[in-house]
């Protein structure tokens, strides 16, 4: 797929990893959220203990990385035979964070008036909108995961939505979070605070 | 300590090196088979009880003894690859494999002809011959996995996996079905004692056993190879090897002095 | 202790405790005498242990030595009987079909059957065993008649 | 009165705190999962009903194929209870793990701030829950049917409660392995099967003992140690074969 590719992502970054389809560019998401391996190379993340920062890499300690990790696929990951409200209460449950502000979530993402409809009735858009909903999680940032991995967050997203969607990823940056995303849309992020990793499509 | 063997982690040196041990071994192979069979099954004496019935010992205990052989040294190389991540040991697996799951088909089949006269049966649900079944099972389950995937890489990890699992299982197997029934005798050669056969007829068994593990291990180091050339096929230096083999071919079918003068 | 190296700890060591207890209960069970086979004295006098006998009328296998002598065949069809023994009483096993080529006097067999009366079993399975030993006749005669009998002791009380 | 509230504030705040941030104990995370995962088969019966009504009609097609002869059918009742629930566990594996890997959920969870042999054991444990347990309630109403020995009905009850768990932890590593294959259905039994033979000769050989009246404990403490050895091990190989599936 890709060689020698070698990138460091800082807090405050937003980076658009971009290129045709094929590229590789999902691949390049799934390895740096350790769910693939690649072929040749390591994946390395910081951290700061006890104002010591360490430098590790992903498999060493994956529980810590995956702390501070947010990744949302090509797949949503809703049950369709559990509630709007359901998949997003388990999915901050499991990733140890408050419930209480559900319902704000949800409206968040347009999703007011859906929240205990099964989410086998409901569109893929509007799944994808329950995934993206745990972006708005009011957490503090301390608490919840600074490095998001976004792959296609536009998709099915209106373009109140998107916009909606860009100031976030500019919030949280500021925060001291990265947004690592793909997407084929133009994003209107000034260019100082947008970084881009164009990958090309090789022929073998 | 193990510095010794870093050059062999290279696809390409090992790939050399079994090239090289190649030939040799098919040669010991065919030395020792054919000593060994000769002596087996014309000079060796028959069997006080058995007659000559019993010289299906000969191919029927190496088959079942490398069967399990190549089991137990495909789940280390598979425990070495998923553990420190060693990909030619994925590779040396995959070529195992296939090779053990035929090895054990003979073991099973010869002893199904050995039974048949011996005991009055074909087949009995007793500890040996239902964990060497199973054993064909496992080969077969691994082989099964394996093709199921498009990543070799993946399928080495996940038949690895499996082997593991399959290398726990096949004791257990072993003594559950021991209390069942035992008809099939104690192991002759296993012990660590001196063997119960007397020695007439035990060093043919020996010549089998070695010419039967030489074949194997030429076998293997053939299988190795492909496995070797399937998985770096995108390195330059496979490419180089193809792009020689190729060059040699032209040059052998077509006229050939100019380059030999070169 | 920091949290990370404590969550690895209780891992390993339930992961130990586990195995430990495996380790325990196979060696519960091999303690246990586990086998389904009767010996021809265990019919008669009952099993070891518990004192239990098989009923009549019941599915066994049984393993004993086939006694000299004491093999009829019946001149018209497959049927035979014999005496099957180990080291005390024995029985008196029948059997109609086609016997393995190992099946002789003194030889250790094993059957499956129905106990027909207390010492009469009806086989439907014969199954002839034979030792781990290999050896050419001539040793084998030289060895003598008590070598071969006691190598099938051994082979027949397994 | 003032001072004393502003204390409470003081104390409460700390756990506020708690509440928000990120530590959800192992267990925490075990009983999420498994709630999850019996709500949605809670909601979509079908899995659980299912792999019963199979494990029934396979069991009535025995006295159909054999014949109702009632000391047959007896004889080899505890092979025939034992096989169907082998294969009726089979045929609900395939929910285990592959809605999740089809829906992205199974990502989210080896992504989750837990060690993903928890949350295998967790959703191995809602399946035990799901299919191993309704087995275990109808056994004994097929084993009339079947004119089980009644010496050994505790024996197959209590082989059943040891030997189902295993069945889901040993077909949790099959279906680890083929939750990325597109037809794995066929190879998932032929992985699986072979693993399940000591389970159903030590079951079978308990049951068969407890019916001669003779002591049946070694039977089972073989089977209570596939059990545990399975419980320890199973998970971290489930968590290996899913990080091989999904990448």
């Amino acid at each position: 797929m890709f060689e020698q590719l070698n990138l460091q992502i800082n807090a405050g970054d937003i980076v658009q990893i971009e290129g045709p389809n094929g590229a590789g560019k999902t691949s390049l998401l799934r390895i740096l959220t350790g769910l693939s391996q690649p072929y040749d190379g390591e994946v390395f993340f910081s951290t700061t203990t006890q104002e010591q920062v360490r430098t590790l890499k992903i498999s060493d300690d994956s529980e810590l990385f995956h702390q501070n990790l947010l990744y949302l696929g090509h797949l949503a990951g809703v049950k369709g035979e559990m509630t709007a409200t359901e998949n997003l209460s388990f999915n901050l449950a499991l990733h140890g964070l408050s419930t209480d502000s559900v319902d704000e979530n949800l409206s968040a993402v347009n999703l007011l008036g859906f929240e205990d409809s099964l989410a086998s009735h409901l569109s893929a858009g509007q799944h994808r909108r329950i995934a993206l909903a745990r972006l708005f999680s009011s957490a503090e940032l301390a608490h919840k995961a600074k490095i998001w991995i976004l792959d296609e967050p536009f998709t099915a997203i209106d373009k109140q939505g998107v916009a909606n969607l860009e100031k976030l990823f500019l919030q949280h940056a500021e925060q001291g979070g990265c947004v690592i995303l793909t997407t084929h849309q133009d994003l209107t992020i000034a260019k100082e605070k947008l970084k881009k990793i164009t990958l090309a499509y090789r022929f073998y | 300590m193990f510095k010794w063997l870093h050059p062999y982690a290279n696809p390409e040196v090992s790939y050399n090196f079994c090239g090289k041990l190649q030939p040799w071994l098919f040669r010991l192979s065919a030395l020792f088979l054919t000593i060994g069979l000769v002596w087996a099954l014309l000079y060796a004496p028959a069997d006080y009880q058995q007659g000559d019935s019993f010289r299906i010992f000969y191919i029927h205990v190496p088959a079942a003894i490398l069967a399990m052989g190549i089991y137990f040294a495909m789940a280390i190389a598979a425990l070495s690859s998923l553990v420190w991540q060693l990909k030619l040991a994925d590779a040396s697996a995959a070529a195992m494999a296939p090779i053990g799951a035929v090895f054990t088909a003979i073991a099973l089949i010869t002893g199904a002809a050995w039974g048949k006269p011996m005991w009055g049966t074909w087949w009995i649900w007793d500890a040996r011959l239902t964990s060497e079944l199973i054993l064909l099972f496992l080969y077969l389950g691994v082989i099964a996995l394996h093709n199921a995937f498009e990543d070799k890489n993946l399928a080495g990890k996940a038949a690895g996996i499996l082997s593991l699992v399959g290398v726990i299982n096949l004791p257990i197997i072993h003594y559950s079905v021991e209390w069942w029934n035992t008809l099939h005798q104690g192991a002759t050669v296993s012990k660590l004692g001196a063997p119960s056969m007397s020695a007439s007829m035990y060093w043919p068994f020996l010549m089998c056993l070695l010419g039967f593990s030489f074949l194997i291990a030429a076998l293997i180091c053939l299988r190795f190879r492909t496995e070797v050339l399937a998985r770096n096929s995108m390195r330059p230096w496979v490419r180089e090897l193809a792009m020689n083999s190729t060059e040699q071919k032209v040059c052998h079918s077509s006229s050939c002095h100019t380059h030999s003068q070169n | 202790m920091n949290p990370r190296r404590k969550k690895r700890l209780v891992i390993v060591s339930s992961v130990l405790i586990g195995l430990g207890a495996v380790a325990g209960l196979v060696l519960y069970a091999l303690s246990q005498n586990i086998d389904l086979y009767y010996t021809p004295t265990e019919i008669v006098q009952g099993k070891k242990d518990t004192g239990m006998k098989p009923a009549l009328g019941q599915r066994i296998r049984v393993g004993g030595m086939v006694v000299a002598g004491s093999v009829k065949r019946d001149p018209n069809s497959l049927k035979v009987s014999f005496d099957l023994v180990d080291v005390g009483p024995k029985i008196t096993v029948q059997y109609d079909g086609l016997l393995p080529d190992l099946f002789r006097e003194g030889q250790g067999i094993v059957t499956n059957g129905v106990l027909v009366k207390p010492t009469l079993l009806e086989a439907s399975e014969v199954l002839a065993k034979h030792d781990e030993n290999y050896m050419p006749k001539e040793i084998a005669e030289s060895l003598g008649k008590d070598y071969e009998k006691k190598v099938e002791k051994k082979a027949a009380g397994k | 009165m003032n001072q004393a509230s502003e204390n409470s504030i003081a104390q409460n705040s700390p756990r506020d705190m708690n509440k928000t941030t990120n530590k959800l104990s192992y267990r925490g995370a075990f009983n999420l999962m498994v709630k999850r995962d019996l709500t949605i088969a809670l909601r979509h019966k079908d899995d659980i009903l299912n792999p019963l009504l199979f494990f029934v009609i396979v069991v009535t097609l025995f006295p159909l194929g054999i014949g109702p002869e009632a000391s047959t059918l007896s004889r080899i009742a505890p092979g025939i209870i034992w096989v169907a629930a082998l294969l009726s566990t089979l045929l609900s594996l395939d929910r285990l793990f592959k809605a999740d890997h089809n829906d992205g959920s199974l990502e989210q969870m080896l992504l989750s701030p837990h060690p993903v042999f928890i949350l295998v054991l967790a959703k191995i444990t809602a399946h035990w829950l799901i299919t191993g347990l309704p087995l275990i309630i109808v056994a004994p109403l097929l084993a009339v049917l079947l004119h089980f020995n009644e010496q050994s009905y505790s024996a197959l009850m209590l082989t059943l409660l040891l030997g189902t768990p295993v069945l889901s932890l040993l077909g949790a590593i099959g279906v680890a392995l083929t939750v990325g294959i597109k037809k794995g259905g066929v190879l998932l039994s032929l992985l699986v099967l072979p693993l399940y033979i000591p389970v159903l000769i030590f079951a079978t050989s308990a049951i068969d003992t407890a019916a001669l009246g003779l002591p049946y404990g070694g039977q089972l403490a073989i089977i209570a140690a596939l059990f545990l050895g399975s419980l320890t091990l199973a998970p971290f190989a489930v968590g290996a074969a899913l990080k091989v599936s999904t990448n």
